[in-house]
């Protein structure tokens, strides 16, 4: 007879199958992106996707740990992709993936341990290593004009253009719409906390209310609504408490839009990054009094070692 | 000149940030960030430390050495006026406090040699900073590094529990998180 | 609340419970409760009828121990019981007769003195699974304004109490009424999760009129878990350490009512108890069963199993615990012999945790699961007790969500261990 | 004679291999990584650090036993903010771009922890000779670590490396640049890169050493069974 602890049945759900589900949310927008700005989109998601999962592969035997396939390096890879703009050369989603596995994932442990989101960690490398190639944006079509990326010219596109993706920028983070499915797919499969991308988008547009600018147009331009479904709700880097995911996202919000109106970047990626590195101290102060505890012994934590 | 005050603050935490963009401080910051309670010793003793020796470097420039057209001494004399402030402090401490000395005197002598300390006098002085311009940035740096150190001793607190790989083990680790960092604030450039 | 919707399985729930047929041997621990063992009364070779004392409780907190069939003690010496535990036993050989030792029924008008002794004499304990004895917890030191009775089993598979509630639901309620009178509470909740419907319908028929609020309760475990009970139907905090009566509250499950009926009024110890038999057996059923018999002989009555067996368990799936052999015997807080078949049992591979605090956001006791158990792998089990793992009730529903597969209640059961091995330090 | 000898060139040594100042005791990380955006900027700081701490050294050591314990702290700093002093002095005249270049991080060469981790561990209580080898070995090893940083971000980071002041010319090695390591992430990324190799190569030498400790054991154990026998 077979002695094991309980609980002797467990949940359907394990790390292969949520991998895979966000993956499924993000193919909508995969879809979005190729439809917009065709056959290289396609070439870069593949990949990139490619790119993550060998990286992966590679650093695991080199880690000696088990290489199974868990389907995380694939949603790197796919994020990744999208949040690349659609000219960029080939070399780059594969430099891009292999560093962000490396560098942000694999170096730390692997997946569960790293501390930044390696996806924005990727982006955030390509950026500071290849502006140039990174900055221009071509519009959707066939025609490579190149166009700045919607954030910087405020107004010029209409409300309907920015949530249907008909306007320049990187190649998942246009179609609002399809990001929208992707999101509502998430909450309905209970993967993700719809508090995230509330708070988050929320947050964003009470700022530009009160800065006097365009709210609606800062929440369907840029990165905001592919960051607030897919890279703020990334479990292994925010925090593990609902309040601490709430206060994530608030922070990600103010920085996002700070740096929207001061500066005039879109540096989401930066903030998430920022943001990431927070998350052990949010979880460190957002410790949840448990049942019946009383309200002065939440913080009993002793701090003498 | 609240508005100058503001960006020299915005500077000193998220602009030009000690740890993660002007590299000052790493001896200490790699050594005491291993967890919370260094942190918060280490933090503290160099917040002190530097708005004190900002003060005093301040008016031994200003009232001194500028007078004297002694400039070039610079370095030396910042040095022995933070060498033996800290010295002093020290004594008082252990005299008076000897518990607040148990828990933060042991980050002191570390401090002297603690190129924070001396980058901000000297980033001071090479800016010529007015008095409140100086107090601001010495207070400032010194709230950045610790917000650093803070920072750092929660992720490795983290780490240290979850296990990274064998040599990455202390230091490395912590030095790919400051790369992590330095390339977020990067973002921050353009704020001021 | 939160909590685990886990399948339930209950597909004993339409059997009528059965009246086992008498085993020819049974196996009495003298250990089956909270508290010190008893001692043995009788020795090798005694001649012993149906509910006749073979262990005397020793101390307070303690209980008595009973024959449950008729027959000679063949031996008496130490063996493995359902919670894994090695305790002393009495071997009953059975001589197929029927003859009963019970005591003298009370009277309807017994004093809450009586009853209170009468209870402690039949060594009633807790049947629900915690196994605590019965006359301690109603001899409440502090006020107590309400007993709830605990019909919600949550626990999937298990029927037992769900039967009980059907057949024998005036027993039940006249168990809960001597309950009240001890207590000498006013106010009585019947808490059933909604999935009992057919139950449901049962109580509040019969108490339709009567001073006792029956209460549906959201199917969700851990339901019955003594703590959330007292929250979903009372909305009272039990203090973190604390007990139910520190908020006024007794929380008494059904079997054990019934049980408190029978000794008074039938003057019947515990010496019989509804085990639900189910799994991968031929015949699933709810059987009433002498405390002692071995679970092999269970599953023998209940046509055997129907695939290789993999796994048995003294209890549900989620709380219950793996036996080693078949050889074990019912005790008293065996609710549900689940017998696992290889095709039900699953391996599965701890890996690396993603964070995804679906452990967080099930925890009945609103703690971080996934922070305890980092810790206590890292063998630091004065964060474990800074994170209040003292205040988990082990329920086991952030094991059962972890995708990574980790083990979470498992480290958190060592970390209290360790805590509590620690405080005895000093 | 030759066994001195021998000791010498191991405090020589020893500061460039295993006890490499920046990938081993991490000290002086912060102008390691500060000014290694260009092997000319790191060449010069190798210099001033090599000059300082050699001289400084050997004055602390020299003057070892007149320092009260109490107030050594001062005295070191100053001797060696000295020199530093000095340097800048020097530097300043011959190559003022790099001088410039160098900024804050010239200065405070006085706080590198290098120089006063060699006083205090060292000077103070050695001898004029093997102090004046020490601080050239711990110089030299900290030299070669910057200079291979500077060379990582140099050349993948501008694309070219180019000398202005030491000398004047430019060498083109890849024909784009990546431009994060010119910025202070860059320092820290090449760094950790060398060193987690040369933690996981000495992690390994280590183990290997252990591995060829327990081999011996386990021969000698041998022999002395077969001894006995």
């Amino acid at each position: 007879m077979e002695v094991s602890i309980g609980p002797h049945i467990r949940g359907d759900w394990d790390t292969k199958r949520i991998m895979l589900c966000v993956v499924l949310a993000l193919i909508p927008s995969a879809v979005a992106g190729i439809y917009y700005f065709g056959y290289t989109a396609l070439e870069i998601i593949v990949l990139s996707v490619l790119g993550a999962q060998i990286t992966e592969l590679i650093g695991l035997k080199v880690l000696g740990k088990p290489t199974e396939f868990d389907g995380s390096a694939m949603v790197t890879g796919l994020i990744l992709a999208l949040i690349l703009p659609p000219s960029a050369p080939l070399w780059v989603p594969i430099v891009g993936a292999a560093f962000a596995m490396v560098f942000f994932k694999l170096l730390f442990g692997g997946l569960g341990k790293n501390i930044f989101n390696p996806a924005a960690g990727g982006r955030v490398f390509l950026l500071l290593s290849f502006a140039a190639v990174m900055a221009s944006f071509p519009a959707p079509g066939a025609d490579a004009v190149t166009a700045a990326s919607p954030l910087a010219s405020t107004g010029s596109y209409s409300y309907m253009d920015l949530f249907l993706g008909n306007v320049s920028g990187s190649i998942g983070e246009t179609c609002k719409l399809a990001i929208i499915i992707g999101g509502v797919i998430l909450i309905a499969l209970g993967l993700i906390d719809y508090a995230v991308p509330l708070v988050y988008a929320l947050t964003c547009m009470v700022i530009a209310l009160v800065a006097g600018a365009d709210s609606l147009y800062h929440l369907l331009s840029g990165g905001l609504l592919f960051a607030a479904f897919f890279m703020a709700t990334d479990y292994v880097t925010t925090p593990i408490t609902r309040r601490g995911r709430v206060i994530f996202a608030a922070g990600l919000g103010v920085l996002t839009m700070v740096t929207r109106l001061m500066v005039g970047t879109e540096s989401i990626s930066f903030m998430i990054l920022f943001m990431n590195g927070l998350v052990p101290m949010i979880d460190r102060f957002t410790v949840p009094r448990s049942f019946g505890q009383p309200k002065k012994e939440r913080r009993a934590r002793k701090n003498e070692q | 000149m609240a508005g100058d005050l503001i960006s020299i603050a915005i500077g000193a935490i998220l602009v030009n940030n000690f740890v993660f963009a002007r590299f000052l401080g790493l001896c200490p910051f790699f050594g005491a960030s291993n967890n919370w309670n260094n942190s918060m010793g280490m933090g503290v003793m160099v917040i002190f430390v530097m708005v004190c020796s900002t003060v005093l470097s301040w008016l031994v420039d200003t009232f001194v050495l500028i007078p004297m057209n002694a400039r070039y001494l610079e370095n030396l004399v910042f040095i022995v006026v933070i060498a033996v402030f800290v010295q002093l402090v020290e004594m008082i401490i252990r005299k008076y406090s000897p518990s607040l000395y148990k828990s933060l005197g042991i980050w002191l002598p570390l401090i002297v040699v603690n190129c924070a300390v001396l980058g901000v006098v000297t980033i001071n002085a090479g800016e010529n900073y007015a008095f409140s311009q100086a107090l601001v940035n010495g207070l400032f740096s010194g709230i950045g590094f610790m917000f650093a150190l803070l920072l750092m001793a929660t992720i490795r607190e983290r780490l240290d529990l979850m296990g990274v790989p064998e040599s990455m083990k202390g230091v490395p680790i912590a030095i790919v998180v400051a790369a992590g960092f330095s390339m977020a604030f990067r973002a921050f450039v353009g704020l001021i | 609340m939160r909590g685990v919707h886990v399948p339930y399985n209950k597909m004993t729930s339409g059997l009528a419970i059965e009246k086992l047929q008498l085993p020819d041997h049974v196996v009495i621990p003298l250990h089956q409760h909270t508290g010190a063992p008893a001692d043995a009364v009788v020795q090798k070779g005694d001649e012993v009828k149906a509910g006749q004392l073979i262990g005397q409780a020793k101390g307070y907190v303690s209980a008595n121990i009973h024959a449950s069939i008729c027959g000679a003690v063949k031996d008496i010496k130490d063996l493995y019981v359902p919670t894994g535990m090695k305790v002393k036993c009495v071997v009953i050989e059975g001589n197929g007769r029927d003859e009963k030792a019970f005591m003298d029924p009370l009277p309807e008008s017994a004093s809450k003195e009586e009853l209170l002794a009468r209870i402690k004499d039949a060594g009633i304990v807790g049947m629900g699974g915690a196994q605590f004895p019965t006359h301690v917890k109603l001899d409440a030191k502090k006020p107590i304004d309400a007993l709830i009775i605990n019909g919600s089993e949550c626990e999937p598979f298990v029927t037992s109490d769900e039967r009980l509630m059907m057949e024998h639901t005036e027993e039940i309620l006249q168990g809960a009424r001597i309950a009240m009178k001890i207590l000498g509470v006013k106010k009585i909740i019947f808490a059933i999760e909604d999935n009992k419907k057919e139950a449901i319908e049962h109580v509040k028929q019969v108490c339709a009129g009567s001073e006792i609020d029956v209460r549906v309760l959201h199917s969700i475990y851990p339901q019955g878990a003594e703590k959330t009970l007292i929250y979903n139907t009372l909305k009272r905090v039990v203090p973190m350490g604390g007990l139910p009566l520190d908020v006024g509250v007794v929380v008494q499950n059904v079997a054990t009512l019934k049980a408190i009926r029978d000794a008074c009024y039938d003057g019947k110890p515990l010496i019989e108890r509804v085990v639900t038999v189910t799994g991968s057996v031929k015949e699933p059923k709810n059987l009433m069963v002498p405390i002692g018999t071995e679970f092999s002989f269970l599953i023998e009555n209940c046509g055997g199993a129907s695939e290789d067996l993999a796994k048995v368990i003294n209890g549900g799936p989620m709380m219950g615990i793996a036996q080693p052999s078949l050889d074990v015997p019912v005790i008293k807080g065996t609710n549900c012999v689940l017998v696992m078949g290889s095709s039900m049992v699953r391996r599965y591979e701890e890996k690396d945790c993603i964070r995804c605090s679906r452990c967080v956001s099930v925890c009945p006791q609103d703690l971080l699961p996934t922070s305890i158990a980092l810790y206590a792998k890292n063998k630091r089990y004065d964060d474990c007790e800074a994170l209040s793992v003292m205040n988990c009730v082990e329920c086991g529903c952030c094991s059962y969500v972890c995708p990574a597969r980790i083990q979470i209640v498992q480290y958190a059961k060592i970390a209290k261990s360790e805590i509590i091995a620690k405080r005895r330090r000093g | 004679m030759s066994s001195e000898n021998v000791s010498l060139w191991d405090e020589f040594f020893k500061g460039i291999g295993r006890m490499n100042p920046v990938y081993v005791l991490l000290l002086g990380l912060c102008s390691s990584l500060a000014i290694t955006t260009r092997m000319e900027n790191a060449i010069v700081m190798g210099i001033g650090v090599i000059f300082c701490l050699v001289c400084s050294n050997i004055i602390i050591s020299a003057i070892r036993r007149f320092v009260p314990e109490d107030v050594r702290i001062p005295v070191f700093i100053s001797i060696i903010s000295g020199f530093v002093t000095l340097f800048g002095f020097i530097a300043r005249a011959y190559m003022p771009a790099i001088y410039v270049a160098l900024g804050i991080y010239l200065p405070l060469i006085t706080v590198n922890c290098n120089l006063y981790g060699r006083a205090e561990a060292f000077a103070q209580n050695n001898p004029v000779m093997p102090t004046f080898m020490d601080g050239l070995g711990i110089g030299a090893g900290y030299t070669l670590a910057i200079l291979g940083i500077a060379f990582v971000r140099e050349a993948l980071g501008f694309g070219e490396i180019m000398f202005q002041d030491l000398a004047q010319f430019t060498i083109k090695i890849l024909p784009f640049q990546v431009g994060v390591l010119q910025q202070p992430a860059g320092g820290y990324i090449v760094m950790a890169g060398y060193l987690i190799s040369f933690t996981y190569l000495s992690k390994r030498k280590e183990r290997k050493r252990k591995e060829d400790i327990a081999e011996e054991r386990k021969r000698t154990m041998e022999n002395r069974v077969k001894g006995v026998n």
